[in-house]
Parts: structure tokens; C-alpha cells; sequence
């Protein structure tokens, strides 16, 4: 028998006889057998799993930290090693969804500090426990702004990160939900004029960055003085400059969402990461996902259930809100952790000090003769101009251990001869040195 | 005690590496600058490492016991998965890197599709949805995409039976799809009449489980893809319950045109406290051309390849190309397993479920008294009118006894009822257990209710109100109240 | 439940590679042939996983909470240095690789051994014992091997104080020397006139911890040390307690010829529920000839070298070069604090305590109500007399509460004594917090005494009878009985 | 403050205030301030702790397992995943020795078992809860022996790893204890009639290796016939070893100590790796170290406690049995999980496969013209004649990451031209033939 399955040769014997058939072919009445064997290899011992599985990172080109450049929606922060080691506790990692409270208190108790991190730092009132990721997030947030204002149409930042715009018009494709892109002025900021003359009656909602997929701060304020009230004011945030930058919530944003891959998760190309979504206690009946609040035991201790179950789909089913089921608990979990540890001073000199280099670079490359193609305000990464054999370059920097800034054109197809520069407090001054010798 | 009251201003437990960059202007107009500093707690290493470790111990897990929850396949999580996929070639990759710099994360991508197309007897696969739900909404965008190009714009319907999971109408619907439900047979299984009514040449797709979540095989499959192929519409499989098939059948060979799986369940991918999970999905050829984009690839040099190149493609459903960590685990998984482990799992699974079965029918009367397969449905229906006693007090007796209870109150069409499914890697020994401790509250029951009623109490909360948390609900810890 | 009443026979939880070596005959004689299998558990991976991880849950730690230990510097253990233990170029090398090719190692023995002497102020050093018992093993022969070098063989006596640990005399008499014990004066310290009258040419060695284990600075220190050399024995340092003194002084520049440390105290490495831990042995120059070989050498191109070539040596206390992945530990842990952070160490230790000191001095009195250093001794011995409530009972209710009780009726000179030492990384917080809980334990024992010689309460096992134990000893599991 | 610190300087002064002093160096009376700081680098944040220590370890050359054909006292084995998942549970690391016995349960409890599957591989019928090494046990064996017979002598086999003999004589050297060694026999085993001869009414005790240093297993059934009745029979067995042989408590060995690195513990360099202790009952009182028995609680609950502690220093003081104190706990922990997880099935595959390619290994070797050095029948090392370039062909091996059997001479000085080989269940076929070839 396998190594994971517990059943000796007469374990099996006695619970044939109590089941009452002789065999294990007894019961699979009425299923067809329709393989012998799959296609498959033997199974494999751990030393040769290991093995294989080493081999096969190995053949993935990794860079040190600090010779990290690229960004564009997942970052390379410096992630403290308590993080994985209290993270990995299998106690969190075995666990199910908390269904049954009274033994599910860690989960609970972790989930609910964590929306309340999350509302701290985004200045919203709710926060759900967790989506897939931030492009899922934004298409959650934009379908909980159609159910809220019941209009069609939505005013998407056309510098939103590319992967969100693709997947909230997925999600969209079937709903009827028009989603218009507003493009950006000179500055890189949203061209407040067109965003004007778009909303209509039938707007439910403005989708900007803070920063933007660009880096660039956009005006939350101006943005909500430009547009109706009843109009939703979605923010897709990067939690890291939240540090710095003034609170959505305090400048009229609606729903704030984003990629919390940046608080303490790894890369990992691209997943788990996790979405973050918050809102004003007022939507909190149209919002996906599961939310933890607190309650009392019956000798009135202290504890946490989810709540609003109502509007799920397990309960709801197909009148629910959204039909996410399983969640990524386990990232909130790392996400609360990082910020534990890191604490408001922490997140802020993470975030001065990404802020800081960004400008540090971007200053050099203009001493190079680079120009930035944005004017505006930004936070940790910013757009320049590049010649045509730029691409060659970076393939150059490869193998060099540097991934220096993205070839935007790969990304965002219309923006030729432009690059995305990014730069995280792991990056040094000797690592931008280094990069600009590349240049 | 919260993390917010071990906080005390400019205490620390961070240290960032020295740092010798000039400090440069900052330009951010005043009112775009933050004021007031996030009440993130202030705490130093031990006071994280005490709290979080104290948190998880307050934890049931599959490495703590036996949680005996139907379709939700609870199975051992083997530690070296975790290692593999912690590995940094695999952690620390940027899904913007160069195509060629991510060879092993490709092949492996690739080499895992081939494998779950083999085990599910489909022709290609996306493994980009990050769950089981979200692998229902690839699906059933599929779905909507493969009417919509062969014009036909009048489907509007998506049929489910009574006992599908929550996610299958939730997931329809948010496709755009009127949810028809239809009412079981007597035998549990669709009724077969009820399907040909509500076949019609407005519905786009039959989503079915199976076995269903009665843990009962849907014997008349054959007869029901020919009956929803004819009416033009798809077969989908909700794959929550794979597990029981492994190694004897495959959803393809059955009629299935759309499958999706959850590598979180049948493939002993940890549930992580609700995820992140992984939800493949599959497809027979003819749907290929719709699945999300990128697709992985492999050409005639053995390179490896993300191909976006899929012009009626439903678009992307989420950021990259979904949960990779995840899918390390899993790979990992089929590759220790292999043909002959898979197979085991398949009738070990089977074995367990029809044991336990045996066992609780001592006890309470099994809803639908067949041979199972994974999992069973049984009802205390006949202890409560008894004696007030409820499947939920049950439950959480149960926790006082150290297992964790069966999924409850599902699936909708039996009453107080528990769905139970051992999984093939719990022992004789803890399912003779677990049915013992059973059969100890049903006495307790009988005999002093009130102690079943007001369980738990060896947990380290007693039964908490969730009424009132949602009725009054506090969202976030209050500060300055306690 | 033990591990061996999960077993059942011929189930397994392992799998060893495909193996493809022709079998070779057995010529081992049938005598000597196991006939019987040993009773070693047949269990499956997740037994293992869930029996060991359930046990664990059963464990107070540092991770867990406070940890009061005087003596016992139960400080917190910072998760990098485990981290970096276990690299792989750490663990898997072999003690008789060829030393060019573990020359990270041989580089981190050497630095750790630099470094430790600076902290300590000594001339050279082992870091071979295993412990801080080892380590004074090791001190103590050489002290021996240094008498008889010069010829001097009358001394057979070790002075130790009546305060001492009693690993002190214990390797005393282990190196053959008789132990004397000398009284400690009124005000907690040696006595020097007893000291005095101690010494004559039979004494080799006075063994002492500075600060003592009442946690006072033997202020008479040069003093002391000054008589010793007179009466030509040697100063040998217990370095149990140097967290105290950290940044501030050296037991060097006080007189000491021999120091053990405990890498598990001061340095901050785990204690693994009583090992491994790391005790080197420096010593001063005139003595550097007699430590265990080898010691670590770097030659002037900067090779790192084992250096066997000591011909007064000793000879060796353990295999190979002692624990190896404790000193990665504290190697790491003395980078990390660096010459500021060690100093704020030897700070806020001493701060810690006195502030305990001042906190607790308000429910019983401190036996020696000086300012202190690192921990400090108080006693309930009027408590007891007025209640029958003991130390003991006091420290089982702590338990309940969520603490580790502190050392008790150590050192022997007080009565129902509590050897208290917060060490520097607890809070002020938890200092509070664990000063109210023993105040309301002294109410308690005042106001309902059995409540608190019954404790504790809210363990996994209520309080367990050890002189039956004892008595009626059972050694390990008796298979058959349960 | 130190990250490690919680300190903040609102706290100390309101510490240094309830204190009643206004500076910290007011805690320092008559504490001489000897220094004002050390001459030591400042402290490094764990980033850069990381990428040393990492840098450090890469210094040092590490094998493929299978290619490691040295032993002598330190095995390469296979360890199972969760052998270090599980015995890195910090609430296992950051224990202290189970004073407290109502929260050291998990400690006590799987102490306990270690002791028990000590038993029962030995056939003895104590076994302590652990010592630093197999050579400390050793040297402990011996005093408990000679307190036990209070004779000065102790013959010890001449082939027991000199690293054992060497602790042994040091740990003897002030106890007036005289320890004379023993030859062996062309076969290998030790010489009896030697043995015979040497003992006398001043011997406590007779130590002999299973297998011996270089693999010979000695034949304890005779060693006991030839031997006084009171004399103690000591043996130093390798563990896993014991899975294919008679046990020693079968053939009367009295006291039967050894090394458990074999047993799930990574090389390490050495150490830590752990020694265990196990004897009869009737010498229980005399035997050095921590010993778990199972006990009851108040309510009549099993559980587990210390005992006999009265043998022990922090009792006895000067009197006690040994000086030990801190033990190799957690190393036992290892051992446990290790043995449960392979089960007396598993280790007996390693075991049969240790043995089985040893004989293969030297067969071949045999057919390329080597010479065994020794007749009697191996476990899974064995001794065998080299040429005198044979130094420089192992350094070569090791250039092309193969640890070769070992140069004995650096070990044993007396012998020249001699290798010893070894072999476990990690070995290929494979690795095997690739040896040969560099031979």
C-alpha cells in the first residue's frame, strides 16, 4: 500500500466482511471501468521527489533581491523570517475554512486582526478576508458597484494593470456590464476632463490606481470632486505606499482593492498572492467573500464567527453576491504576519525608502539622457523612454543576474520604446549602479 | 488578547539592511500625504512568534485529526509537498521574467496538465482559475462562449440538481444564466424525467457532480450526456468529487465536455484555512479554442511555452497564470502517488466511506441506503424529534471529543444531516473511533441532552452566538474599547 | 495515547529508492541473527504527523510564553538562526571531510572562538563541550592538568559556595577532586573570611558565578581573585550568568583564569527541551596549552585549520568538535546584536529584573533586597507557614495562569525560594502581567488555600504524583498493559 | 533598541522609575566597567546575516548522498520529510528541560517512547532520555561500570572508534581508572584469549563494539562466555545495525551504549548528534542522566515525569551518578520520529540494504584486486588495503564529488594503506560503479 494510505492487507479483510462484500470491486456498482492504468509513471519515493523537483527550480533563473528592477503588479520586498516560519505552522495550513468556530479560533482570530489591518491602512470601514488576487478583486468590486447603483457602465483608469482590466472585462462579458476606458493626461494622471464628460446616468462606478500601473499618484481628491456622488469610486491600491500616501478612505474612495503580494508574500511567478477588498460599512450586504466578526461565547468570552453568511453562496446560492468559496486565508494570514512584524514604522520606511530609490534612479537615468514619460507625481515606479534595442538589453542584464525594468510593450502593447522601472527597499546603491552601467 | 493591545508606540521588530541612497525631494502634494499613522500594532519578534504560535494551537487541522467533512475531501497533506514547493527556483520568480528563464516552472505547468488531462480523460487544460469556483466560472464562460459562437444566443439556462454545491447555481449566475434546479429521484440520483422536461433548447449546460454529493454514483451517466448532448446542450463536471473515481474512471469517458478539479482536495493540496486552492479546468477538444489564454505549450525543441494565441478565448480569469505554488504541490503529489497510488487512493477512499457507513447505520439510518462511494449522507432526523437534539449540537459535541463534524445541513434535501467522507488516508482505527464517540452522544443525548445541547466544552471557546455577531456585526477590532 | 498503541503490523509510512543491487549472501551466524522484531511503531505518515504535532500542543516554550527560569536565561530564540543551521553546507558535511574543503566552517568556529573571547576576555578557547556541565568538566581538568604540570600534586581540593549550581561540584568531583563547600555571608555574597580559611595549598580551584545565582555582583571580586592566585589555586567562571554582565565587564578583566559559557543561555540558542547545548571553555594565555585538542587556527593565508598539535592537552571531551549547529546559532546571534545590541542585552536584562524585583518585592520578600543584576531570589516562606501553601503549589497555580513557574528551592541557602530571571526580551507588559497573576495567587492562597495546592488546573495533566514515580518506577511501555 | 529588545524609551524610564533610581548604570553597583564596548562589528539586520551565513555554508563542499562511501562513526541515511517538519516545532525547540511536568507533557511523553524503542533495538530494559554522544555514553558506561563493580580496570576492544577511546580515557584520566585495550584478531573480531588473559579480580568492565570500527561484528555470545560473570559487558552498537542483529541484551551485554546519528540526524559536522544509554534495571541507580517514567495524575490520568532525579547533580551535588545536565533532548525527539516513521520494517530495509551493497561494494572491489584486510563478517563498513597514492586519489574522488572510504591512517594512526569503505541504503548501483571507476 502507499506510504500515505494506513490500510494493512487485513485491516482491508476486516472491513470488507463488515461492509458484507467480498471484494473491493463489490463496490463500485454500477461504474463503469473505463482504464485499466493510467498513463502515468510509478509512484516515486521523497529522495527521488526532492530530486526532481530541485532539478526543475533549478531551471528557473532566479536574481538576488537588490538586482530586481521589474515590478508592474508583483514586487521583491524584504520578507522577515518569522513570516514563513509562524505562516507554515501546519495548524494554519491543514486547517479548513473555519466552519466550526469554537476550534477554528487561530484562523478566525488571525482573519479578523487582518481585515482590521487592512481598514487601517486603507482607511475603509469593512474589509472581507481575502479574494484570489487583486485583478479578481477589481472585477468582485466592479460587479458589487453594479449591484449597489444597478448602471451599466463603468469608467475604468486605462493605466490600470493590464492582467485587472482583462480579467474584470472577463468577468463582466456575461453580465452586460459596459466597461469604458479613461486614458491618462500628459502628466500620467487620469485625464479628469474625459473621465467627466463620460459619466452618465448609467455610470455605477471610476476605477483609478493609487498608484497607478505606472507608479504615478493620481489625484484621489480632484477624481471624487470630478465625479457624482452616487458614483462609486473603486481604488485599486498598492498597500505598500499606502504607508505614505494619505488614505483612500479619507479621500471618498467607495472600495478599495488590490494586490496584497507585496505585504510579505514571495513572488511565486505570479500565485498566491491575494486580493484585499474594503468598503464602507454601508455596501457591506453586496460585498463577495467571507467576513469574520466578533462575538461572545456562551460564558461571554470572546471569539469570532463569520458573519453575514447570508449573502454567500453556500446559504444564497444562486442569489449570492459572488460564488467564491475557497478564498486565500492562508496569504491574509502571511499579510498579517509581515505587518505584525513590520509594524507602521516598519511599512513606512519600506515605503520611503522604495519611494526614495525609485527617484534616486530615475534621477541617474535622466543624468544619462533618459527621459521619464510622465510628469506627475510617483510612487516606487516610473515609465521611461527607451531605444529600440532596448529589449536586447534586457536579455543582456539577464544574464547578467539583473532584471533590470520591464519592456512596458509586453505588457501594455501600445506603449513602445518605454520601460517600467521599479524599485523596492531591497534595491542598493550599489545595485543601481550596477543597473545603470547596463544602461 | 489581540495583537492590537500587545502594541506599544515605537516598538519594534524590524531591521532593514543598512541603506546609503541620498535622500531624495518627495513631491507629493500635501494632501495626497498620509497623516495619521495606520494603528498597525507595535510589537517585537517574541510578542509575533507568541501570538501567532498561540493562535495556531487554538486550531483543529488535518494534522491535529480526523475532519470527517463531505466533498470537501480532507485528506493528508504530505510535508515534502510543502517543501518543493518552498523551493527558491520556484518561490522567487517574477511572472515577468523571460519565458526562457522559467523553463522548470513551465515544464512543470505543462507536465501537471498532461497529467490531470490523462486522469480526467480531457484534451486540454487551463490551470489558471484559483479554486473550485472560480474553475465553474471558467467553465461555464465557456460554455457561454461556445453557444454564443455558433450563434446560438437563445441559451439562457443552466440546469443544477437540488444537491449540488452552492457554488454551481452561485457560479451560473454570475455567467449570466437563469439556474434551473431539479428536484432528485427517490434513489437520490437525477431523475431522469425531470431532466427531459426541463431539456429544452434554452439550457446551455447540465453542471453535475459525480458521484453527487449523496455520495451516490450517477449510474445513468451515459443516458444523460446523450439526453443534454441532444438537447445541444454541455456537460459539466464539478470535480469536488473526483476522488471517489481514481483509478476507475474518468469524467471524458463518461460524456463530460467541461471538467474542472480541485487540486486542494483530490490532489492533497493543503486548504490553508479556506486557500489558496487550485481549480483546473479541462475540456474536450471541440471547447479548446475558448479556454483562458495563456494555455502551456510545448514545441518540436522541448521548449516550453506560454501561448496567448487563442482568438475566441474567453478572455483571463484572474492576474498570471494562477496558483503555482499550488500546483508544485500537486505535481509533487501525482508524481509520489503514481498509476498504482492513484488507484489506491480511488478504492481506499471507497473502502473507508462504505465502512464508516456500515458502522454509523448502527447508529442513525443513512439517507439513501446504497453501496457509496466517497462519501454518505446520514440523518439524525428521528434523535431530534426525540429529544430536541440537533445535528448541530451533535457537531459540536463532537469537537469536545477531539474530531472535527462532518460537513452539516447539506446537501439541502436532507434534514439534519451529516455528509461524511474519511478520505483514504484515515485508519480503520479512527473511523471505529470516531463512530464509537458517535454512538457515546447519541446515548448522552438520550440520556442528558442538555450536555449535547450546549457543547462544546473543552474548546477554547464555548459555543459562540453567531446571531448576534451578524446581526450587530463588529468588523475590525474596535480601538480604545477593549 | 503513546505511539505504540497506534501500531498495527506491517502498515508503513516509508519508502526507500528503487534499489537495484544484487543481493549478496548473509554470512553473519545465525546467533547473532535478530530473531525478534523490535517493538518499534507500524504507522503510517499521518500518525506520525499528528502524534508528534499533538504533543508538541502539550509543551510550554519560550515560543509559547514567559518563562521565568533563573539561571536558565530562557531568553528568545530568533528564527533566522534556525534558519541558517540548517543550511545544507552546515548539515551535511562530514567530520572527516578533508579541512580544505570545509573551510565555512572552520571560518565560523574560528570567528565565533575570536569573538568569544573578546566578550569574555580570555586568550584562547574550546568549543568542543557539549554543555555548560561539559564545559566545566573540561575546566576543571585542565585546572587538574595545570597542577601537575608544575609538579603540583597535593591539590585535591574544588571551593565551591553554597550557592552554587550544583553542576559545580558535581564535575568537581567528576575531575576527583573533594568538594568544599563554603557558607555565603549575610549579605548573599562569599564569605571572604571563610574564604580565607579555605584556602591553603590543597585547593586547585574556586569555582564561582558572577553575579551569583541570588543574582548579586560579587563585588569583592578582584579581591577574591587576588587570594586565590596567592594561595596558588586557580578562578574558574560559571557562565551561566554572564547575560548580566554583557557589555559592561569580562570575567577576564576580573580575575577569572577559566570561563565555560552556555551558547543555550547567553547566546541565545534553543534549549530543545534540555539540548543540545553548547558549553565552550576559554581560558587565559598560561593555560591555553592544556585545552582539548583541536583547537581552531588560521594560518597566515588565511586557511582555517583543525590544530591537533597541544602535547599538554587534555585530550578530548566528546567526538569531533562539539555541537556544530549550536555554534552556527550563536554565531549568527552575535552578528545580529553586534557590539550595541549585546550591550543593550546586558541593560535590559538587569533592568528587567530589578523592575520584577521591585514589582514582586510588594507581595514577599526578596531574600537579599539589594539592587540586582540579572534575576533575583525571593521567598514565600512566610506565606507557607501561614497557609501550608509551598513554592511549589505557588508555581503549579502559575501554570493555570499561562506562566512557567520560576527555578525553585535553588539556591539551597533560601527556603521556599523562587530564583527569578526575566531575561532582556520580555516586556515590561508581561513583567505586569506576571507580577499581578502571583499577587492573586497569594490571595488566593490566603483566601482558599486549596485551591492553590491542588493546582494546577487547566494543564493537559493535572498535577502528577512524581515520588510514586519514583518509587514504583516505570522505565518505558509495557506492551500488552496498556 | 535591538529588534530582539521590546524596550521603548517611554518604558525604561518608567521601569527605571518604579525602581527608584535615574539611570540604568545606577544598577551597576560596584560592577567595575571594565569596557566600553566591545571590539566586535555592529549588528547586522537578517537580510545580510542571511546571505553570510549562506555564503559561509557554500564554503563548505557537501556530497550527493549517494556518493558518500565514508562513515566511521557519522552515516549519511535517508531521512523522511517529516523527521524535521515535525522535531522543528519551535513548542519542542524552545522547551526547557521538563521541570514543570504538567506543561512538558510533549516532551516527557516522547522521551519516554524514545526510551522505550531504545529497549527494545538494544534488548535492554532502561534506557536514559539521552547523553552528548556515543562517546560521552561511552566514557559514562565506564564509570558507571566501575561505580557499579568498584574495580579500577577496564579492557577495552582495541577497534573502537578512537574518538570514543580518546573521551573515554580523558573522562578516566582523574579517576584513578585504568583502561587497557585489547587487539583483534586477523579476522577482525576481537582477540579472546588476550581478553581471557587480561582479566582479573581489578576489572569493572569490558567494552566491545557491534559492529566494530571497521564493521567486524564481534561475537558478544562468546565475549559474555569468556568473561567473568560480574565483569559488565559494555557494548558500543551502531543502531541501525541492530535491526539485523541479535540484540545485545540477548547476549548478555549489561550496558549498551552507542551514537544515534545513524537514526534520522543529519552529519552536522559532528555534532550535535546524540548518545544513547540504555542498561539493565538493576543498575538503574547508578546510570548517569535524565530518565522519564510514566506516571498518574490527580485524577488517575497517565502521564509522564522525571524520575529518580536523587541520582542526579541538581540533587546530589558532589554525589551525583554524572555532572549532566543539559542532555541532547531534542536529538532524541529526532530519533523518535525517525523510528516511528520507518518502523522496525523500514529500519530493517535500511539495515538489509547498508548491508547488502557493503558486500556488493567490496566484492567488486575484491574482483579489481583489493584485499579485505579482515575475515570475519561486516555489517556495512570494512577495511581494506590501498595503495600509498591512495590520499591522493581520495582528494581526487573528492574533486569529482565523491567522499571515498576514508584514508584510515588520519583516523587510526597505526594503520597505513588502509581504507575503510561503507556503505548505506542511499548508495546506487550507480554511484557504486562510478566509485569504482576513480579506484
Amino acid at each position: 500500500m502507499h506510504r500515505y494510505i494506513p490500510h494493512t492487507e487485513e485491516e482491508i479483510k476486516e472491513m470488507l466482511e463488515e461492509i458484507g462484500v467480498d471484494s473491493i470491486e463489490k463496490l463500485y456498482i454500477n461504474v463503469p471501468k473505463t482504464i485499466n492504468e493510467y498513463n502515468l509513471p510509478d509512484g516515486k519515493d521523497e529522495f527521488t521527489i526532492r530530486r526532481e523537483l530541485l532539478k526543475l527550480s533549478k531551471e528557473n533563473v532566479t536574481f538576488e533581491p537588490e538586482n530586481v528592477f521589474a515590478g508592474a503588479g508583483i514586487y521583491y520586498h524584504y520578507i522577515p523570517t518569522v513570516v514563513n516560519h509562524l505562516a507554515n505552522d501546519q495548524k494554519f495550513v491543514t486547517a479548513y475554512t473555519p466552519y466550526q468556530a469554537e476550534v477554528s479560533q487561530g484562523t478566525l482570530q488571525a482573519l479578523f486582526e487582518y481585515q482590521t489591518m487592512m481598514c487601517e491602512l486603507t482607511g475603509m470601514e469593512v474589509a472581507n478576508s481575502s479574494m484570489y488576487d487583486g485583478a479578481t478583486a477589481l472585477a468582485e468590486a466592479i460587479l458589487t458597484a453594479v449591484r449597489v447603483n444597478r448602471k451599466e457602465k463603468i469608467l475604468l483608469s486605462r493605466a490600470i494593470n493590464p492582467e485587472y482590466k482583462q480579467v474584470s472585462k472577463t468577468y463582466c462579458s456575461s453580465q452586460n456590464i459596459k466597461i469604458e476606458e479613461i486614458g491618462w493626461e500628459k502628466s500620467g494622471q487620469i485625464n479628469i476632463e474625459t473621465l467627466k464628460e463620460k459619466i452618465d446616468q448609467n455610470t455605477s462606478a471610476v476605477v483609478v490606481g493609487y498608484p497607478n500601473f505606472f507608479g504615478i499618484i493620481e489625484d484621489l481628491q480632484k477624481i471624487r470632486e470630478a465625479i457624482p456622488e452616487k458614483v462609486l469610486l473603486i481604488v485599486v491600491a498598492e498597500p505598500v505606499a499606502l504607508s505614505i500616501l494619505e488614505a483612500p478612505g479619507n479621500l471618498g474612495a467607495d472600495i478599495v482593492v488590490g494586490e496584497g503580494q507585496s505585504l510579505g508574500i514571495t513572488p511565486n511567478f505570479g500565485g498566491p498572492g491575494i486580493g484585499f477588498f474594503t468598503t464602507r460599512e454601508k455596501y457591506v450586504r453586496k460585498m463577495p467573500g467571507r467576513i469574520i466578526g466578533e462575538t461572545k461565547d456562551i460564558d461571554g468570552k470572546k471569539g469570532y464567527v463569520m458573519i453575514l453568511q447570508t449573502r454567500e453562496q453556500h446559504i444564497r446560492r444562486g442569489k449570492a453576491t459572488s460564488n467564491i468559496c475557497s478564498n486565500h486565508a492562508l496569504m491574509a494570514l502571511v499579510n498579517a504576519i509581515y505587518m505584525s512584524i513590520m509594524g507602521p514604522e516598519g511599512l513606512k520606511e519600506v515605503a520611503m525608502r522604495s519611494y526614495n530609490s525609485a527617484h534616486y534612479l530615475a534621477k541617474k537615468l535622466e543624468e544619462k539622457g533618459y527621459k521619464l514619460v510622465f510628469s506627475a507625481p510617483f510612487f516606487n515606479e516610473f515609465l521611461f523612454h527607451v531605444d529600440e534595442n532596448y529589449a536586447e538589453k534586457w536579455e543582456n542584464m539577464i544574464n547578467k543576474g539583473i532584471l533590470g525594468p520591464l519592456p512596458v510593450e509586453k505588457i501594455f502593447p501600445d506603449l513602445s520604446n518605454m520601460a517600467l522601472g521599479c524599485t523596492t527597499e531591497v534595491n542598493t546603491k550599489e545595485s543601481i549602479e550596477k543597473l545603470l552601467t547596463h544602461l | 488578547m489581540t495583537i492590537f493591545e500587545l502594541s506599544k508606540e515605537h516598538r519594534k521588530g524590524y531591521k532593514l539592511p543598512h541603506y546609503n541612497i541620498e535622500t531624495q525631494e518627495i513631491n507629493i502634494p500635501g494632501h495626497l500625504l498620509r497623516k495619521e499613522k495606520p494603528k498597525i500594532p507595535e510589537v517585537t519578534e517574541i510578542d509575533v512568534v507568541r501570538h501567532y504560535t498561540n493562535l495556531a494551537t487554538k486550531n483543529y487541522a488535518v494534522d491535529v485529526g480526523f475532519y470527517p467533512l463531505g466533498s470537501c475531501t480532507m485528506k493528508y497533506n504530505p510535508k515534502i509537498n510543502e517543501d518543493v514547493s518552498n523551493f527558491e527556483g520556484f518561490t522567487m520568480i517574477h511572472p515577468h521574467q523571460p519565458q526562457e528563464t522559467v523553463q522548470g516552472a513551465l515544464k512543470l505547468m505543462f507536465e501537471l496538465k498532461e497529467m490531470l488531462c490523462e486522469i480526467t480523460g480531457m484534451d486540454e487544460m487551463t490551470l489558471q482559475p484559483s479554486a473550485g469556483a472560480h474553475g465553474e466560472l471558467t467553465g461555464i464562460l465557456i460554455t457561454r462562449a461556445y453557444h454564443l459562437s455558433r450563434g446560438d444566443h437563445k441559451r439562457k439556462k443552466a440546469i443544477v440538481p437540488d444537491s449540488a454545491h452552492g457554488t454551481n447555481p452561485a457560479s451560473a449566475a454570475m455567467a449570466g444564466y437563469d439556474v434551473i434546479e431539479i428536484k432528485s429521484g427517490p434513489d437520490g440520483r437525477i431523475d431522469l424525467k425531470a431532466l427531459e422536461e426541463a431539456l429544452d433548447d434554452e439550457v446551455a449546460v447540465l453542471m453535475l457532480t459525480n458521484p453527487n454529493t449523496l455520495g451516490l454514483f450517477e449510474k445513468d451517466i451515459l443516458k444523460i450526456a446523450e439526453m443534454v448532448h441532444n438537447a445541444g446542450a454541455l456537460l459539466y463536471y464539478d470535480g469536488a468529487n473526483l476522488n471517489a473515481l481514481l483509478g476507475r474512471t474518468r469524467p471524458g469517458d463518461m460524456g463530460f465536455d467541461i471538467v474542472h478539479l480541485n487540486l486542494h482536495k483530490t490532489f492533497s493540496t493543503p486548504h490553508g484555512m479556506g486557500g489558496p486552492g487550485s481549480g483546473p479546468v479541462g475540456v474536450k477538444k471541440f471547447l479548446s479554442e475558448f479556454l483562458p489564454v495563456p494555455i502551456l505549450t510545448k514545441d518540436s525543441k522541448n521548449n516550453y511555452k506560454l501561448d496567448y494565441s487563442r482568438k475566441n478565448s474567453i478572455g483571463t480569469m484572474r492576474s498570471y497564470y494562477g496558483n503555482f505554488n499550488v500546483m508544485v504541490r500537486a505535481y509533487a503529489y501525482i508524481k509520489s502517488m503514481g498509476k498504482d497510488g492513484l488507484k489506491q487512493v480511488g478504492e481506499m477512499a471507497v473502502l473507508n466511506a462504505n465502512y464508516l457507513r456500515k458502522k454509523i447505520e448502527k447508529i442513525m439510518p443513512i439517507a439513501y441506503p446504497d453501496v457509496c462511494m466517497h462519501e454518505f449522507v446520514a440523518t439524525c432526523e428521528q434523535l431530534t424529534k426525540e429529544t430536541g437534539v440537533k445535528a448541530l449540537d451533535i457537531a459540536k459535541r463532537l469537537l469536545d471529543y477531539g474530531f472535527h463534524a462532518p460537513t452539516m445541513y447539506f446537501p439541502l434535501i436532507v434534514h439534519e444531516d451529516f455528509m461524511i467522507e474519511p478520505t483514504e488516508t484515515e485508519s480503520k482505527d479512527t473511523l471505529d473511533k470516531f463512530a464509537e464517540v458517535l454512538e457515546t452522544i447519541f446515548k448522552e443525548a438520550r440520556e442528558k441532552s442538555e450536555l449535547v445541547k450546549n457543547a462544546p466544552y473543552t474548546t477554547p471557546v464555548k459555543r459562540l452566538d453567531d446571531v448576534t455577531a451578524s446581526r450587530k456585526p463588529i468588523f475590525r477590532f474596535k480601538f480604545g474599547e477593549g
